[in-house]
């Protein structure tokens, strides 16, 4: 199924979790949770060492999935033990996808001039391919720098999500809009991920000036209850994205040492109380001129 | 540079969306004011860099280490700008721009607390509120920097995610820009980051070389046949460099940190030095593509050296193209090179250099010292050398006594009696 | 001043016998170096504060400053000369001479570390063996300094008699000298001293007011209305004083410290200040005749300020003459005015000041801040200030914060997770 | 008798201590025990707050005299008190004679300049006469700045004893000559008081300068023992001055313990050491064509 057709059907789901987090295998269980709790499609995180756009939530993920021994290549690995049908779109940072897969070990070792030239994002897509995943999102790699990523997913037929942040407007937000494809990752606020006791009001006028856009619009950053993904669903969003509610519960569990079917428990069960929320708001919208 | 801030292939604007509106405000406020000196911004910069600054700041003989080296010696005096070190040269220029555009709120990063103190000095004298983001770590080991910067009115605000040094520092301040990026400026430390930055940072650094290329002129009648500073980001490196890029016949030369050594650690991630330039990988960190401390993988490795300010795994993208092109020779000085250059400029010249700026030093001796070995890299400094001084140690005292106890630098006066009260 | 070195009836020679030729000696040696400029001594001399020392230091308009007292402050800015403060003017300037004449050792006494470190500083640029006296109870206060001494090559002399201050610092190096008066050189700190030392030091500290009077002319096509500088021994004072003396229109202020208290307790034989100007007597004191505090009996008073600096029992007889005669007027500002003064500077212009020079401040404040009674002092200011900012404040940043712990200044910054650590 | 009449009869012994140390009773007995150990000379220190002439030794007593409570009035009750027939001299600092007696408490309260003008030496000869006082010792005042207090003693009668150094030469010397009465403090070494273990071979010619100077000459600084006392005498001295050696009894004393009447007797007993030994040395100097 590609990224568009799992917005095809009513509201999109769209829940985060940091791959490795805390360790390999209960972040399998965890991200066989969201599906089962309802995800249309999951994006995985695949930590990098400066994450200049989280908040301190999905940093501290990181950190724990670091340590845990996470890297691109176990990733792959994790993507290929997954148990999910629905779409991954793989969220990491731009210098991973850069470096991967750019030398040979046999090269590095007869390389004495310490110049490592890079191959560019392309071997890191065709792997990613190979594995299954439909997409990207890369928080620090704008539309003007994308060109390469762009070219490699467009090789091996996978989808490029951008983030449109409340300060994108006029050229800026064309350029992206050429470039996106799957979703756009609507950013519900200024600043970086984080889960938030209030849903910003400004989705309304967010997606307005997306209305022009065909692609499905999925809002994120600070999203943590039902609720707050019906009233967003309700505003025009063809999607939710939910990610450090997620993750807090996985910390939680891993501080207090709750065993993973639990944690797992957890996060189904709040998966499905967004998943619902995100239906509910569906029926309160208005009919939709373009997507109906 | 091209119009979209690459520097070769390095260079580029690596930011979260919600940054680059932000970038291309500050772009276009930066070819105004900075490149066509719209409103008499320059005028204004370059006055307050005189008066409240001190510049220029003098060419100075060093009459022993001439001697030493056997050739003429002179000093680009740095240290001696207000708050001890060229950082002020690049905090004034951008919290003014930042004024100039109407911003608010000034915001930085500080790994030794060099370009922490510059900036709160800078937003005091222009009357900005100001944060600081520094790491937990950082803050421990460079108290009286974080004392300057709380009495010149700024917050310092601990970063204790991670191992709570510049790195991380960098990140959260990036953070704080992209929540309140509509009345902030993130004042960034050295020419790293998205475009504009390098080149704006260099710009305003590139008084340093302005003004030694004229004192060349004027007391020898000619231009140094080298300029040798030090690299962590590389801003006085930049600096001491712009205006000689195009005079062929001066060599350059980027003095990096070698830390303990040039090995890495790569399962520990790990890299006993801050040597990019030298060992370093193309990669993206911090908004540009680069050379960079990384890991095979791509991930970003904790570097090492004795001078904090040097402790950084990335390095200005402009930089690191003149070094491939070949303009810039880019070698590297140890730990203890460094600390033993510190301790010999001190007690030669009467100036306590910074470490960072020790590193510099460093060079000098080990290719012209007495114990080198006879070069060609010696000739490579040719008959008159300029050394850009571009800090004061006094932030470095306790630090450089006790490494040098643990060292046993050999020319170190004795400070036994010291050693255990730190 | 006349030929024998008496400002009115004080100054003169009153040192012991064994010391009298060096002096004698040494004051030929400046007529000839000094005042005649013989082997073109001021010309090196001056080009080495330019080169070394970095001078021309500014002339600032401070602009929040200006604002607060409605009037133009600028800002005399020492505090960036090499070392940070006026001292090195005087620290070059003799080391320099006594190269000429052909000494071989200098000694010197220090209390808070500058005058030291600014010496030391001298030493190691001219290649000059140093050994500079220190009281015990100095050194443990102002270890900074202490480390920047050694550093620079000098050795530290721990003076452990009496109360191990000041005082029996300069003591300590007077009998050093009359043991080793034929090769070796006393530099001493300030404007005080036997002749020729009080004109000496003054003549080499002038440059002061020679560029601020240049730099007045060249910025506001006037002379100030009045001059400020903080006043210890006297040297910043009579460096900015001395080329306005001639011109009647320029007030001169010396703002001397009032400590806790001007009150004295005569039992304890403590002055709670270090006003000597203000509240002294008439007496001879190291070689000098001038204002002191003294008791009734004669016994010299321990003097006390929150700047250690000032913290001396007398004052350079020519300063004292001139208040005398009423061409300097000398006033004081407490402990508390003073630490105000000082984070007031840090916080409005960006530049930390010695808490010696925020005294100059503290006056300001006192006589045209917003909560002053309006009074004839503020006019006697007129419309154009300069103060002189003798040194910078970073050898104060713990004891300020201590002290400003310990007295609750309601515009200091919170400092509470430091006061603990310290 | 007279400063110089002390010379007349062979060589003179001069011995020092600061009045009051270590304090007032026991210092009283200490100096009568100088004269019972055959000094012909005493100079009685009135400590001053900052002896730059002294070493530690002398540095020290000082201090201690001072805590002691000695004060310019308290020294003279203390001349009063004791019961010494030989001429006493004062040593002290010019502070202290410049400063004594300027004003009446009465002035002083119901001074409001905070000024204070001295009236210079005048009251402190004074009363120095008036106590039976013969001279003064003043380290820190050379010749050039002795005209006030030369006019002084002379008013009164008292002489003024010059300190020579071994620098001291040519119209140095004849300035400080011109000046001195009583005898001349011959400055053994350069450098401050306090007593060595060895005499200063410098001694005989030191002298030489001195020979057509019709004053006595008496040397001091450094000398501890019989044996030194001997040699200086033999090369010429008239006399000789001892201070930090006695003083280092005194010390030694109040550091053990020690009763006054035992440390009083260590001092008669090393005084009359030294007197012999100035004894001694005059026997076997060559006859003095000036002084039979
Ligand atoms: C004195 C000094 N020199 C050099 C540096 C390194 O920075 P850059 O390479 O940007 O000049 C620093 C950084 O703190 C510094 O304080
Ligand atoms: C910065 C500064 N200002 C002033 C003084 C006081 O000395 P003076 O009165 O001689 O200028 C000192 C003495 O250490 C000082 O360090």
């Amino acid at each position: 199924m590609s990224l568009e057709d799992a917005f095809a059907d009513g509201p999109a789901f769209v829940p985060y979790l940091a791959a490795g987090d805390p360790d390999y295998e209960s972040s399998l269980k965890y991200v066989e949770a969201l599906e089962r709790g309802g995800a249309d499609v999951i994006e995985l995180g695949l930590p990098f060492s400066e994450p200049i756009a989280e908040g301190p939530t999905i940093q501290n993920a990181v950190v724990r999935s670091l340590e845990g021994g996470m890297t691109p290549t176990r990733f792959f690995e994790f993507v290929e033990d997954l148990d999910v049908s629905v779409p991954l779109v793989c969220m990491t940072y731009y210098n991973l996808i850069y470096r991967y897969g750019d030398e040979s070990e046999a090269q590095r070792a007869s390389n004495t001039s310490g110049e490592t030239v890079s191959n560019g994002p392309r071997p890191f897509v065709e792997k990613a391919a190979e594995v299954g995943i439909e997409g990207f999102v890369v928080p620090d790699l704008p539309a003007e720098e994308a060109d390469p990523l762009r070219e490699a997913c467009d090789e091996f037929g996978l989808d490029l999500v951008f983030i449109v942040a409340p300060t994108t407007r006029g050229e800026r937000l064309d350029r992206i809009m050429e470039q996106v494809s799957g979703y756009v990752y609507v950013q519900a606020r200024l600043g970086t991920t984080g889960a938030q006791s209030s849903v910003s009001d400004q989705t309304g006028s967010s997606l307005e000036r997306l209305t022009d856009y065909d692609v499905p619009k999925a809002v994120g950053f600070g999203i943590s209850s039902g609720d707050h993904a019906e009233r967003i669903v309700a505003s025009g969003a063809d999607g939710i994205i939910v990610g450090s509610a997620l993750v807090d519960i996985v910390a939680e569990g891993h501080e207090n040492g709750d065993d993973a079917e639990t944690v797992a428990d957890r996060l189904e069960t709040l998966a499905r109380e967004l998943k619902d929320g995100a239906v509910a708001g569906a029926s309160q919208r208005p009919p939709h001129p373009e997507r109906t | 540079m091209s119009a979209d801030g690459k520097f070769g292939d390095y260079g580029g604007q690596y930011v979260p969306e919600a940054l680059m509106p932000a970038i291309e405000e500050l772009n276009d406020a930066y070819e105004r004011y900075v490149l066509d000196n719209e409103d008499g911004f320059m005028d204004d910069f370059r006055a307050r860099l005189r008066d409240f600054g001190g510049r220029p700041t003098p060419l100075q003989r060093a009459d022993r280490l001439s001697e030493r080296y056997d050739r003429e010696v002179y000093l680009k005096r740095e240290d001696l700008l207000h708050g001890g070190a060229h950082k002020l040269n690049n905090a004034l220029g951008q919290v003014l721009l930042a004024k100039y555009m109407g911003k608010e709120r000034i915001i930085a990063e500080t790994g030794a607390g060099q370009h922490g103190t510059a900036t709160a000095m800078a937003c005091a004298h222009l009357d900005m509120p100001c944060e600081i983001y520094m790491g937990e770590r950082d803050i421990n080991r460079q108290r009286p920097n974080v004392f300057r910067m709380k009495l010149n009115g700024s917050e310092v605000n601990p970063v204790t995610v991670g191992r709570g040094t510049l790195k991380e520092a960098i990140s959260e301040t990036m953070r704080d820009w992209a929540t309140n990026v509509e009345d902030t400026h993130y004042v960034i430390g050295s020419v790293v980051g998205p475009h504009p930055f390098p080149s704006m940072v260099r710009d305003f650094q590139s008084v340093i070389s302005e003004e030694a290329r004229t004192q060349a002129r004027e007391k020898l009648g000619r231009l140094p046949d080298a300029v040798v500073a030090c690299a962590g980001g590389g801003s006085n490196t930049m600096g001491a460099f712009a205006e000689f890029v195009d005079d062929e016949e001066t060599a350059l030369y980027a003095v990096e940190a070698g830390g303990s050594t040039l090995e890495v650690d790569e399962e520990a991630g790990v890299a006993p030095n801050s040597a990019s330039l030298t060992t370093g990988t193309e990669g993206i960190l911090h908004g540009a593509r680069t050379r960079l401390l990384q890991d095979r993988d791509g991930q970003i490795m904790e570097s090492h050296s004795v001078s904090s300010g040097l402790d950084y795994a990335g390095v200005g993208p402009e930089l690191a193209h003149l070094v491939d092109t070949g303009r810039v020779t880019a070698v590297n000085v140890d730990d203890d090179e460094a600390l033993t250059a510190f301790h010999r400029l001190s007690q030669m010249e009467g100036i306590i250099p910074a470490l960072e700026s020790a590193h510099a030093f460093g060079y000098l001796e080990s290719v012209a010292g007495p114990d080198a070995p006879d070069s060609e890299e010696a000739d490579g400094l040719g008959e008159y050398v300029v050394v850009n001084v571009s800090g004061r140690g006094d932030k470095d005292l306790e630090s450089a006594i006790e490494e040098t106890y643990e060292r046993d630098i050999d020319i170190a006066p004795n400070m036994d009696e010291f050693t255990g009260g730190l």
